[in-house]
């Protein structure tokens, strides 16, 4: 029992390394968003949802990355404030070039371009 | 739309010359540098980027209405795959 | 050769952008910024376009030596100028 | 004389905006140039040379502004040490384009285009 507890562990340990990584990552970044929703803060709920997206995106899940970098888009709508707009459409659209979809990707790569020469 | 992949492989690029910059930048400051300061190094690094790809990334939108013909936007897009060594 | 002005105006045109969005980072910063702090970050706006204009200006001198054609650099000389909006 | 002392510093006064603060610029970057030789302080000594050959750019006069940053060049040699040699090859070379001089230009630009990468 003990050695196959052990060989269990070196397994788990071997898969560690980056993804295991992005795994506590998307937990940290969950806690996060979930206490930003709470206290209502959504600059602190724009953070986690980007950080949620871009840790789904090096696991490559592009469809539930778009999930949450969209999320930072209807927060800025709910809030009137746009900061993390650019990055979020950009973000978007790598995703859908990556799931193919060009013209989808397109469509978002127009928004992040007209967006790129503000301050 | 052939040339979206372009745009994707140039915002990588570009993004991980940034981030790793901004890192050794970070680095640097030391522990005690305040959100202000960490916010501010931040966004100058997104900004120089942002800015100086504009020109390119623009140049490669070919939606029709623009003097720009589609041979350009395609002539661009080579230069830039070229330049920026992105067709790997 | 013909590409030299080229080189001068994308240098030039990086740099106002590079300048300007330092300036506007230090006066974030405030007065108690050290300089320490202060030499990071001009570093890393130097690093950013350096790293950045690399790519376009080496593929902007011909020495013909290598692979890269006379024509293939002057295409790389027109795509820029018109991406930057050089010609002006 | 009164009046005409008046009217001198008005003259002078108009003759300030851009063009006085290069040429304050200047002798700042003079007095430091000298004050850094006088205490051997090389790092010093290229930033003051720098100054001053960027003060001479901005005044359309690029001869003397290759002596300054080719000063820099030569401290770097005589201390063994490259710091400020990019954009010092990047400003000489500006300097003969300006000037017309596309050969020395690009000799100039290749230097500093080797040296882009670097950190």
């Amino acid at each position: 029992v003990n050695v196959s507890n052990t060989d269990a562990n070196v397994i788990m340990g071997e898969d560690d390394s980056k993804k295991e990584n992005q795994e506590n990552a998307f937990f940290e970044f969950k806690t996060a968003l979930e206490l930003a929703q709470k206290i209502k803060d959504p600059i602190e709920e724009k953070k986690a949802a980007r950080g949620l997206g871009a840790s789904m995106q090096r696991q490559g899940k592009h469809r539930e990355a778009i999930k949450y970098h969209s999320m930072v888009l209807s927060v800025s709508e709910r809030e009137g404030e746009d900061s993390g707009n650019t990055e979020a459409y950009g973000a978007i659209a790598d995703c859908y070039t990556e799931l193919g979809d060009l013209e989808k990707a397109a469509t978002f790569y127009d928004q992040y371009i007209a967006r790129l020469q503000a301050d | 739309l052939e040339t979206v992949p372009t745009i994707r492989k140039l915002r990588a690029y570009a993004e991980q010359i940034r981030t790793s910059d901004l890192e050794k930048c970070l680095e640097k400051m030391g522990d005690n540098v305040n959100n202000n300061t960490r916010k501010a190094v931040e966004v100058l690094s997104r900004g120089i980027v942002n800015k100086l790809l504009h020109g390119p990334l623009q140049h490669l939108r070919y939606d029709g209405s623009d003097d720009r013909t589609l041979d350009e936007t395609l002539e661009n897009m080579h230069a830039l795959n070229r330049m920026f060594n992105l067709e790997t």
